[in-house]
């Protein structure tokens, strides 16, 4: 597979995996207004997801298109980060995925509104107005939950630890991310960190949180399609229709 | 009293009540209660169809079905701040939904088996709901009525939605016709249960009608309902699931079956398919989630605090 | 599809079911000795499920073996009780549901060992063994938890409850029933809701425990293949391999 | 001590330790440690196979894997047992489990993926154990001796299905040859890790060996087990993912490349890819299971309460 299809499926499959974890949780909100955001956020995630897909299939060229990549691809051929595929836990945690990831997400897209594509810097300007403002939620209920209650405190923390391990993925390069970035359709992960860091740090400054101490041994290899085994449970759900009633319209 | 008497007239000229208006103390009992079940039933039918999302069966199809759900959270809201207008409180709301004293629209309390049902859903239940609140967009009470005009714009647009997803199965192979058919027949004696008790025997019902604020009877919706689904049944070519199902030239209606009073009684009393897991589902939402509320109020107070000082 | 087949199938959705959700459990047991114990039953279960399953494709004659059926029918074809494909919940709930199923099954199957045809009669004869033995072990801790501490009274008496909506679908006798007992391969399963109701009675006052008032409005439509919606998820799960990668041996 | 001494004098004559005799107080704590590590990783090793037993691809496989998984609960019991003679209880045990005190095989922390990762945990990870359990049949203590026995004896059972499951996929397929493929290369380094640091690195054993409860070193067992696999791997037409891999005409055994020991120190600290998720589910298990246990046990004081009156 092309560096290209490569890089636009991690793209499109982080969109499809956190949408879908965010899916689990519609009517479960501790909040009703917390309903309508965040079912808009996995809407606008889906949305972005369906854009990348569609133009991974496209230029792969084998005549997949969004829902072929979506529905006909085994946990394997995922290439989402671990992070968005841990499963939900508490309204803390999820409130910690979600920032983790939109920190990063709003930076690797503001990179991709540059790179010579001009597919890739369409889907990216759109969707990086999209995603400014997914930060600025879940950056407001980490600082919330933090400098909420106690017992909020103590979730928000525990929350920040647990997903710790699983950042470091996000800003580790390998040979796909390198080649995609030579090739103009992508952009490099590692020199994002230090912005991430700065916007992460502040806000768990200003929710009185503490950073954790980087990861010994981050957990890797979810964008190289080494997962872990929540991942096989969601792939379940979501492809059981088109497994079950193969080559049919809906 | 004057007031009583002078607040008549205004209804009588379709002249809408606002909210710091002088109203009758059960008018505005009865408003609490209708305006409050249907912000429920909004609430509360999140979960039927938020049972397929994760499992829609193509990306469109999901795209839409969020998109529809998180509108009825929409409605929700908008209805929770219509009844606020009245002088209840959201908590105070909540808490009658939560404990199970508040009523929410029966049809929740089937289950969502398969795909087939999210169309049927939108057509029949969305349908019913419409036929129900177009006539309320004329309602006495202001903030209802306009509620009820951008509930029902939306409603009418899932309704379109739900109908064209049936198309395609109607059109598709034979077992997304039977999947359609199977869907059907398990939701269209509950869809017609949605308008309430037959008139005989339903209360209240004259003095909302003088009050305005219920303009049609449940007999009369359901066969404006069954007139209008008749047909788009016909277009679908799919069967109505009875057999007394007929045109009365006479009386320029389809005539229909007998209703199964007995089983929307027993939904209502509590005992349907899905009445305790719904509730379930809205207490673990509540109870769960109480923390995160307690947490949003600490630290709005923290933040006040620091801004005056 | 006829009655036999049809009754067959209800004898193995049950089976397969149940011994699906107690899968689920497997490792997450209170006390090791009832990691074996629920495994021993699940085993049990299935084995029995795939004799019935496999004798019902056998009759219906068109080449579907006891995979065929388990693997590849949607929930609506799906004959199990409401009863057994309820989530597993607490542990309490987890022997309320086992038990109140292993009453009447062990009844079903001293029945079924008396009808004419004799493929049922064997399967039934090997299973009511198995089953003899699971109705004493769920009965035992209906009684141990029913009888141990406030907190344990508390929670079995509440399963009993949240569960009593879901007995009387077993007694419920439809047409199917009536014609495969004719056939000679069912029984009438109303007239064994007398000898359940005292053993049931019996268990729940060693227990304790207060027997719930008789439904007004029971549940059921299972067995004939009008499910809630918990079902379509089990299938998802277990359903997956067989149809990411059709027609292929494992 | 002559108590010593008569106790070195039978280990070296071969003569079996049972519990009630004396034996030195390093033995016994010794014994303990090893006993009860071998008795969580069965019960740990439950949860990645567990993980398939609702999605296994036909009856067969499922009643088979449930079996094995079983059997794990059962060998955790028997060594557990064999941990009690030594004077520590259960419940000890238990404790130290949960609080993540005692250790587990680190092999438990990696996830299983696919279908295939099930037949190469039974051959590949089974096949292991069984290389350094079937030394222990030999052992010098009497109860873990005769426990190993029994579970070598399972463990080989389920090693020879592993490998049959595998053959299918072997003959399958290209996604199913792929997928044993794959499931190979992810398993193939933690398999070889699953013998220990290597013997220049490794604590305790000259005195474990002179105790007969360590009887052949890591490397030993490593290297038998490599000479065994590699042929067992041609046969099945798959690639171990080992370049320096080659047979070495001099040594008369597989040369195999270098161990990625930070990998191993990694896991064994507690980050392998599911450290936290393997001690949440133990955990609970433990904590939301409590209230099971102290029913159980206060309807037995009741119960032998009744019995006395």
């Amino acid at each position: 597979m092309s560096v290209v299809v490569e890089s636009l499926l991690r793209l499109g499959d982080n969109g499809l995996i956190l949408s879908h974890r965010l899916s689990e949780v519609v009517g479960k909100q501790p909040i009703l207004e917390e309903e309508l955001a965040s079912a808009n956020v996995a809407l606008d995630l889906l949305g972005q997801s369906r854009l990348w897909l569609a133009l991974a299939g496209e230029i792969e060229g084998e005549g997949r298109d969004a829902d072929a990549l979506a529905f006909f691809r085994d946990v394997r051929a995922f290439r989402n980060a671990l992070l968005v595929e841990q499963p939900n836990g508490d309204f803390a945690f999820q409130v910690a995925r979600q920032f983790f990831f939109d920190a990063w997400h709003h930076l690797v897209l503001r990179g991709l509104t540059r790179v010579t594509d001009h597919r890739v810097r369409d889907i990216a300007t759109k969707a990086s107005k999209e995603v400014a403002y997914h930060v600025r939620r879940s950056g407001d209920w980490v600082v919330r939950l933090g400098d909420g209650t106690d017992e909020s405190h103590q979730r928000m923390q525990t929350a920040v630890n647990e997903l710790w391990p699983y950042v470091d993925e996000l800003f580790m390069d390998d040979e796909t991310d390198v080649a995609a970035h030579a090739a103009g359709v992508g952009v490099l992960h590692a020199p994002l960190k230090a912005a991430w860091d700065t916007l992460v740090q502040d806000t768990l400054a200003a929710a009185t949180l503490t950073v954790p101490p980087a990861s010994k041994w981050p957990q890797r290899g979810g964008k190289q399609g080494r997962h872990g085994e929540h991942l096989g449970y969601v792939l379940a759900d979501l492809q059981y229709l088109q497994r079950a009633y193969p080559g049919q319209s809906w | 009293s004057p007031e009583a008497r002078r607040f008549q007239e205004r209804v009588d000229a379709d002249i809408r009540i606002e909210p710091r208006e002088w109203m009758p103390e059960a008018y505005r009992k009865t408003l609490i209660r209708q305006i409050s079940q249907h912000a429920h039933s909004e609430i509360v039918g999140m979960l039927p169809e938020g049972n397929w999302i994760t499992r829609a069966p193509n990306l469109e199809r999901k795209a839409i079905l969020l998109a529809k759900v998180q509108d009825e959270a929409g409605h929700g809201l908008y209805l929770y701040s219509a009844a606020e207008t009245l002088g209840v409180s959201r908590e105070e709301l909540t808490r009658q939904l939560v404990t199970g004293e508040a009523k929410y629209s029966s049809i929740f309390n089937y289950p969502t088996l398969t795909w087939a049902d999210i169309g049927v859903i939108g057509w029949l239940v969305d349908g019913a709901a419409i036929m129900n609140q177009i006539p309320l967009q004329r309602c006495s009470y202001g903030p209802y009525a306009r509620a009820m005009i951008r509930v029902c714009k939306e409603e009418s647009f899932h309704q379109r939605q739900g109908y064209a997803s049936l198309m395609v199965l109607a059109k598709g192979s034979a077992e997304q016709k039977e999947m359609l058919q199977d869907a059907l027949n398990r939701w269209w004696w509950p869809s017609l249960m949605m308008f309430g008790p037959p008139d005989a025997e339903s209360v209240h019902s004259a003095q909302s009608a003088r009050w305005k604020i219920k303009l049609f009877s449940n007999d009369e919706l359901r066969q404006r309902f069954v007139d209008q689904t008749v047909p788009q049944a016909e277009y679908l070519g799919i069967t109505l699931p009875d057999p007394d199902l007929r045109w009365n030239e006479e009386r320029g209606h389809y005539d229909y079956g007998k209703i199964d009073w007995a089983e929307f009684q027993a939904v209502v009393a509590g005992n349907g398919p899905c009445n305790r897991q719904r509730m379930q589902s809205v207490n673990s939402a509540f109870y769960d989630g109480a923390w995160v509320r307690e947490a949003a109020a600490a630290h709005a107070t923290k933040t006040a605090e620091r801004e005056t000082q």
